[in-house]
């Protein structure tokens, strides 16, 4: 059996995995945030509080009304894209002729009064989800045990990146997207209702963001915090995918969920400040990010 | 005689439910039950939120202490509020029940004649768990740990007991702080192939940590899980299903006897059907105590009330009998209790059984081991 | 004196030897000999706090071709964006076939039928061509198809999967010029067509011009390069500090030069 | 007029992502005289001046100064050897008054100021300088105003005027007469003659007419590379430049 | 940020008086020296003393962001490090209260020279970014680093004697040397803005490239100004540790680069005097508002959701529009 710097493969194996599973939340919410920061030039802050509202729907869905995880994963994506809706409409568009850092405050502001009501209304410990049948046990893959829950969120991210690229960057309405990003009023003068598609795609961007939270309650604790610490990686994600760009996010997410994966096994202590390295390196060389079009 | 106080504690960030407006009403029932106007004492309670920054919770002590004429603060958890706060009440000359914070360096290097530690510590936890195990047969350790001042001392200590137990600890992990995902952690500590994986965080690294090792089969493993700090809050937000098997130290529990669970029912009332944490009976108990004083003494001079809360031996409905040592530790029985199957519950909250009790005399560290000053 | 490039003296006979051979239509009188398609009535217009039209009127008849002369900043650009819909803050009357339009947003104007094609051609860069030219939805029936379109400009037709902004200059007015012709519209703006193109493709732009009129589409056109303008255009209005200061129908513009040549300060 | 050449760019290159702006270009500007770059839009104008100032960096080829190669050269570290540009766009410093606009350049001549402890009053010495320059480009009156309240041409105006205040020995106009009424591309012109003198100018024009009245020699661009070069009634007869920028049926 | 884009730039300050200073700013400068003198009789002086050590750090941050034009979202470091090394110093080391606040101050401002000269290669939201990612590095490093006490903090830090003589346990003395430090502080800061240097800044805010062109090597203005900066921000972090006797996590936090946003927004970015109200008026929500939990946070959201969409200008900043005068 041969072994890789001191750690026997399957081990290593194990690790890639789970650093890969990782790396689907950090891929659909940073999506999430590049989509949106794609069109509106808006750097959503409240993406954490949306992550969360996610889960937290999923877990209201089942307690208030005995909803289940399967439906929930259909039904609460678009429901907290609808509160985002909201926010895009009242409060949002206020703000697209400005600095970005308006953008970023105003959301900012915002996550503070969800995370706010959340904590005052539920507590901070936490609440319970508990997973479907079909979720729970698992594989053993020979390295190691995949829980079906895990095996689970890196199938559904992984569709849904592929879908959200695919319909981005080969379709029709993406064209639309891609082109309101970079002349919205000259996509308005085609007859094309910009504002709409623009309310939309912060909307789509948002029920990203629920979307990852549903996957995550069966995981992680549904706690109104889960969303506050995790954001700041994200931003760091989409930084180095470079803001803005679909492939990117997702390449990246997925990659520095690898990356901190390994860090995990070769030095666990580093494995926070990892992406905040990398990010720092790849600025310093690549000032637009990886996959970013220089300004 | 009127006396003022002050719970502050933290109502909005992670040990909000544990130790946040509960423990206000527990203060609150303290002074109900001792029936303080009946007896000429006054008692007013404020509160506040110190949000787990030491510097606000200072400067909230600092406040009370010299513009509110606040006389006594109780509860206050995280350990760097409450350090700060025992070093105000210290230098102010006024009194401080803690009965939140866990870190055992307020009877040791840190300790205070002002201070009164009351329901728990870091020692007291390791020794609990760590002793306890090894005698269940859980006699090699992997350490999940908290890559923190805190999750290190836990480990430490820890380790050390299982040692002199006669265990032996396998490896450590450290996390980041705070983490939200752990499976790679839970991964290397199952790899280890140690009996007991010990799990020396806090709060929601805990919650999520015990989430996710039922998720892949850690104790279905055989592997037993022991939680160095936990709550049985903590265990209401996990679920039976998930938290069931995990081994915890605690100085209460709700369901232990006709006294506890009759002041449960009415903590229960009034606190949004939350059972009592640990730390807010810490706080009615203290509380109660403190207000003994007062009457004793006829006076709350903070001295005069400190002697003789050390010298009146304690006695109340949560924690029976116990003392206070000179260097402020409360001394009461401490017991590992394990997270009953769902299929044991039968009723909401009814969470524990207990493994073992940990006597009073052998649950806290040694007066001679802390080196506070206090002690000749 | 000469001023060039932008505004070109007219120092010779209109009819340049250079210029393309095209049927030209009749020459009307001043004011539309047809059914009037557009018409724009003391059109106001500003940019945040700047005024910049200060009552622009004229009138375009269906199947016209009508320029919109004038010195850089007069407000001919500005015009163009007040009728589309895409200036901020406008205010006055623009009726399009018989419909206001001046409360209504740019969209729901481009799907009554008219396009714009702006000066600065606006190729998308993160569209390849052929995403470019299929974007603007068709707003009616009766567009060029594609293969109409090719036909105008071959080049195009070459190029469909690069990106948009990596065509030169030329081919991107083209792919802009093109675009627009798809989605149905009957009356087109177009700012500039040829600013910045060699000669050669001024010649064919001129062509598609006349072209487009023989099929029926009414045309806006904002030009400086006044030989081409009149070849093509039935009547040209000239614009000074946000007004429409004076109406010369393309047959009168000899005997007008002089005038031209003082108005444009040539 | 002392002769010899000031500026040299030699086989001049520059490459945006497999397009070539300006290719092999060879520029010499004598020293003393007013030589002007026309060519149609995109021919690589700007992009020429941008070399020139380092604001961009040349893919192949060499640019000497003074006999000096500034080739790597950074773009401030050219400003101080005392060559200095104006922009396309106007360039101002927006809500600065038109006399700090001034001073700001004028206060170069103390070396770099990272005098952080310094009172601004010390900058005051600068007034009366900065006012004379005002005076010259006619802006005496909106010495007060912001920058951004002036007009398009008062701002090209004071943009010279900033540019001046560095007294460079050879400045780069890119477009000066842009945007500027008929008066005030004479008063401009005028301006430009006169400080002349002593100095050398590289500018970028498309006004014909004060092409043919200023320049002494003229090179005209197009599709990045030199088309023709002599003086104006050289090249406005030289058919590839009628061809290419002037345009057939134009005298 | 980029200058262009940003709505709130300084006015020009056009007449200045025989004093250097603007006759009204003059003014407020007494009104704030004479308040702040009687402030610990009136009002509770540690309050007050931590109103100071925020409204100087929100200075230090205004003088990058507002006069600079650059917004670093990793203020907290400079603030959080220069607190545990001059809570370190006078605990472990023994210094008097002045040596440790210098000690401090150094140590912010090699720190902001080290992360600054990287960071100010990069433009807009990527500096943002960068120093942000610095400041996170700092923040694990702190977490772990055996002197900081990790999440304990440093506790019962000494307040010593100043120059070894006066003792500063009174909180009355020591209010007035913090009051002391304050005002050199923001005089400083108010001298940056008004020198040479400050000109050349300005100028460099509004347009870069023109700057370039007249021959200004505009990054070592920005690193300058940047070190200035982070600097400042040192000397508030430090004495704050020597005011409240104790260092810990919550000053490293990126929340508190959040929070010194939050005061200089909220006060008036790029006015000389509204990060002072931004601060008062933070650090007064925070402790008197203690008791409401969540409801603090809430009140937070709200004000940043109000100012950005209401006033953005700041408090200060509407101010100043009324009055037709920088403030
Ligand atoms: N975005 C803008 N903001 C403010 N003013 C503008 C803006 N665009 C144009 N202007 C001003 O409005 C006036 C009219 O501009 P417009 O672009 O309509 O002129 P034009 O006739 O098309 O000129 P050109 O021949 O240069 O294209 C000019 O004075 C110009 O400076
Ligand atoms: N950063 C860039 N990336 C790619 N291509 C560029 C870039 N800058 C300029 N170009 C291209 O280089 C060519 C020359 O541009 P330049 O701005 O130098 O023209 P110019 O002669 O100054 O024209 P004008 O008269 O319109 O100012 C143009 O085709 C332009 O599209
Ligand atoms: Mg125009
Ligand atoms: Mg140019």
């Amino acid at each position: 059996m041969f072994e890789l710097l001191g750690i026997p493969p399957q081990v290593l194996f194990g690790q890639l995995l789970l650093g890969l599973i990782n790396g689907s939340f950090y891929a659909v919410l940073s999506l999430g945030l590049a989509v949106i920061f794609g069109l509106l030039n808006i750097i959503n802050f409240t993406h954490g509080a949306q992550y969360m509202l996610g889960a937290f729907g999923a877990w209201m869905l089942l307690n208030y009304l005995g909803v289940g995880y399967w439906w929930a994963v259909f039904i609460v994506p678009p429901i907290v894209g609808v509160t985002g809706i909201v926010l895009e409409r009242v409060l949002i568009r206020r703000l697209y002729h400005l600095d970005h850092l308006y953008g970023l405050l105003l959301t900012f502001g915002l996550a503070l009064i969800i995370v706010g009501f959340f904590r005052q209304f539920f507590g901070v410990s936490g609440l319970p989800y508990r997973p479907p049948p079909l979720l729970n046990g698992g594989y053993n893959l020979g390295f190691m045990y995949l829980p079906n829950s895990r095996a689970w969120v890196i199938v559904a991210s992984l569709i849904v990146c592929l879908a959200t690229w695919f319909i981005i960057e080969k379709t029709r309405l993406g064209a639309y997207l891609r082109a309101a990003t970079e002349n919205p009023t000259m996509v308005g003068a085609f007859g094309i209702n910009v504002p709409l598609l623009v309310t939309l795609t912060y909307g789509f961007g948002v029920a990203l963001a629920g979307f990852a939270g549903v996957l995550a309650a069966p995981i992680y604790a549904v706690n109104p915090n889960m969303g506050a610490d995790l954001i700041i990686v994200v931003f760091a994600v989409v930084v180095i995918g470079g803001m803005g760009s679909i492939l990117g996010s997702i390449l990246t997410g997925f990659g520095l969920g690898l990356i901190e994966g390994l860090t995990r096994v070769f030095y666990p202590e580093g494995s926070a400040v990892v992406i905040f390295v990398i990010m720092a390196l790849v600025l310093l060389v690549k000032p637009a990010g990886l996959f970013g079009r220089s300004v | 005689t009127d006396v003022k106080i002050g719970v502050l504690n933290d109502r909005s960030g992670i040990y909000a439910d544990i130790a946040g407006e509960g423990s206000v009403i527990a203060a609150q029932m303290a002074v109900e039950d001792f029936k303080a106007t009946d007896k000429g004492i006054n008692v007013s309670i404020v509160s506040a939120d110190h949000q787990n920054k030491p510097d606000v919770g200072s400067n909230i002590a600092r406040q009370w202490y010299d513009t509110e004429n606040v006389d006594v603060i109780a509860d206050v958890p995280t350990s760097s509020v409450a350090l700060a706060v025992n070093e105000i009440t210290k230098e102010k000359n006024k009194i401080f029940l803690a009965s939140g914070p866990a870190s055992s360096d307020l009877t040791g290097k840190a300790c205070s004649p002002n201070t009164v530690h009351w329901t728990y510590d870091t020692w007291a936890l390791a020794n609990g768990t760590g002793s306890a195990m090894v005698a269940q047969g859980g006699d090699s350790w992997f350490f999940v740990t908290a890559d923190y001042a805190f999750g290190h001392a836990l480990e430490r200590d820890t380790s050390a007991v299982v040692e002199a137990s006669g265990g032996k600890v396998l490896g450590a992990v450290r996390h980041p702080f705070p983490g939200q995902d752990f499976s790679s952690f839970l991964l290397q500590a199952q790899g280890s192939g140690a009996k007991v994986v010990g799990l020396a965080n806090a709060g929601g690294d805990t919650i999520n940590a015990v989430k996710q090792a039922s998720e892949f089969g850690i104790t279905q493993g055989g592997q037993a899980l022991a939680a160095l700090l936990m709550f049985i809050n903590d265990v209401h937000a996990l679920g039976l299903e998930v938290a069931q098997g995990l081994v915890l130290t605690g100085a209460f529990y709700w369901d232990k006897d006709d006294q506890t669970r009759e002041f449960s029912a009415r903590f229960q009332e009034r606190n949004a059907g939350q059972k009592p944490s640990m730390i807010e009976a810490g706080v009615y108990a203290s509380v109660l105590h403190y207000l003994k004083a007062v009457e004793a003494v006829g006076d709350k001079d903070a001295a005069k009330v400190m002697a003789k809360m050390k010298e009146m031996p304690t006695e109340d409905p949560l924690f029976g009998k116990g003392t206070i040592r000179a260097d402020g530790r409360k001394l009461h029985d401490m017991y590992l209790f394990r997270v009953k199957k769902p299929d044991q519950s039968k009723a909401p909250w009814d969470y524990f059984e207990t493994v073992a009790t940990i006597p009073a005399d052998k649950a806290f560290r040694p007066l001679a081991e802390g080196g506070c000053s206090l002690v000749k | 004196m000469l001023r060039f490039p932008r505004i070109r003296a007219l120092s010779k006979p209109i009819s340049g030897p250079d210029m393309p051979e095209v049927e030209l239509a009749s020459r009307p009188a001043a004011g539309p000999s047809t059914r009037p398609l557009l018409r724009v009535d003391g059109l106001q217009g500003w940019y945040g706090q700047s005024h910049v039209l200060h009552g622009v009127s004229f009138e375009v008849g269906e199947g016209e071709v009508v320029t919109l002369l004038g010195r850089n900043g007069a407000g001919k650009t500005t015009t163009l964006k007040a009728i589309m819909g895409i200036l901020s803050r406008r205010s006055g009357s623009v009726t399009y076939d018989g419909r206001e339009t001046i409360k209504l947003p740019s969209r729901l104007i481009a799907q009554m039928g008219i396009a714009y094609c702006p000066e600065e051609r606006a190729i998308f860069s993160s569209l390849s061509v052929e995403e470019n030219l299929m974007l603007p939805p068709q707003v009616r029936p009766g567009g060029l198809t594609v293969e109409q379109i090719f036909e105008l400009f071959p080049n195009l037709k070459e190029r469909l999967s690069s990106q948009g902004t990596k065509l030169s200059g030329g081919e991107q007015q083209m792919l802009a010029i093109g675009r627009i012709l798809r989605t149905g519209a009957k009356l087109l703006l177009l700012d500039e067509p040829t600013e910045g193109l060699a000669p050669v493709i001024v010649q064919q732009i001129g062509r598609t011009i006349a072209r487009l009129k023989e099929e029926g589409f009414t045309i806006v056109l904002v030009e400086q390069n006044f030989h081409f303008a009149a070849l093509v255009a039935d009547r040209h209005y000239v614009v000074e500090q946000g007004r429409v200061i004076d109406t010369i129908p393309n047959h009168e513009l000899d005997a007008n030069i002089d005038k031209l040549h003082a108005y444009l300060g040539v | 007029m002392s002769s010899g050449a000031i500026l040299e760019a030699t086989g001049l290159t520059k490459e945006f992502k497999g397009f070539v702006a300006i290719s092999g270009v060879n520029l010499t500007v004598e020293r003393g005289s007013i030589h002007a770059l026309i060519g149609p839009n995109g021919a690589g104008k700007t992009t020429l001046f941008n070399l020139l100032t380092k604001f961009l960096q040349p893919t192949r080829g060499a640019i000497r100064y003074q006999g000096r190669d500034i080739t790597r050269m950074q773009p401030a570290d050219i400003a101080r050897l005392g060559l200095v540009r104006s922009f396309q766009i106007s360039a101002v410093f927006p809500h600065m008054t038109a006399l700090e606009n001034v001073r700001i350049a004028l206060q170069r001549r103390r070396g770099d100021s990272f005098d952080f402890w310094r009172s601004e009053k010390v900058l005051s010495k600068f007034n009366s300088e900065a006012a004379a320059l005002l005076a010259d480009v006619g802006l005496t009156e909106f010495s007060d105003t912001r920058a951004s309240d002036l007009s398009y041409g008062r701002k090209r105006a004071l943009e010279i005027a900033t540019t001046l205040a560095l007294n460079p020995e050879m400045l780069l106009l890119d477009e000066p007469m842009a945007g500027m009424a008929q008066e005030d591309i004479e008063r401009i012109s005028a301006l430009i003659r006169r400080i002349s003198k002593n100095r050398t100018i590289l500018m970028v024009e498309h006004n014909l007419s004060v092409v043919a009245s200023l320049s002494n020699r003229i090179t005209v661009l197009a599709r990045g590379k030199v088309l023709a070069e002599g003086d104006y009634a050289a090249v406005s007869k030289d058919p590839r430049v009628i061809e290419a920028y002037i345009g057939a049926g134009h005298a | 940020m980029t200058t262009d884009t940003n709505p709130i730039a300084m006015a020009a300050i056009t007449s200045v008086g025989a004093a250097g200073m603007p006759r009204h700013h003059l003014a407020i400068f007494a009104a704030l020296f004479v308040f702040l003198t009687a402030a610990p009789f009136l009002l509770y002086p540690i309050f007050v003393m931590k109103v100071l050590c925020f409204a100087l750090f929100a200075c230090a941050f205004n003088l990058l962001l507002g006069f600079g034009g650059l917004l670093s979202f990793g203020h907290a470091a400079y603030f959080g490090m220069a607190s545990y090394v001059s809570a370190h110093a006078a605990k472990v080391w023994g210094l008097t209260p002045e040596l440790a606040i210098i000690a401090g101050t150094l140590v912010a401002a090699v720190l902001g020279l080290a992360i600054g000269s990287l960071a100010i290669r990069r433009h807009g939201i990527y500096f943002a970014m960068v120093t942000l990612a610095f400041a996170q590095m700092i923040y694990f490093f702190s977490l772990q680093a055996a002197f900081t006490g990790g999440e304990d903090g440093i506790q019962a830090v000494p307040r010593g004697h100043l120059f070894g003589l006066i003792d500063l346990r009174s909180s009355e003395v020591l209010y007035f040397f913090v009051l002391a430090i304050f005002f050199a502080g923001i005089l400083l800061i108010y001298r940056i803005i008004h020198s040479p240097f400050g000109q050349v800044l300005k100028a460099i805010r509004e347009n870069e490239p023109r700057a370039i062109s007249l021959g200004y090597r505009v990054n070592r203005y920005k690193l300058a100004v940047f070190v200035l900066s982070a600097t400042l921000a040192g000397v508030a972090g430090a004495t704050k540790a020597i005011v409240f006797q104790l260092a810990s996590l919550t000053d490293v936090y990126w929340t508190m680069s959040g929070e010194v946003v939050l005061m200089t927004l909220l006060g008036g970015m790029g006015t000389v005097f509204g990060p002072i109200v931004g601060a008062a008026v933070i650090v007064t929500m925070q402790n008197y508002l203690a008791r409401f939990g969540d409801w603090v946070t809430i009140g937070q959201g709200i004000i940043f959701v109000v100012a950005v969409l209401s006033f953005r200008e700041g408090i200060v900043g509407v101010l100043a529009k009324w009055i037709r005068k920088p403030l």
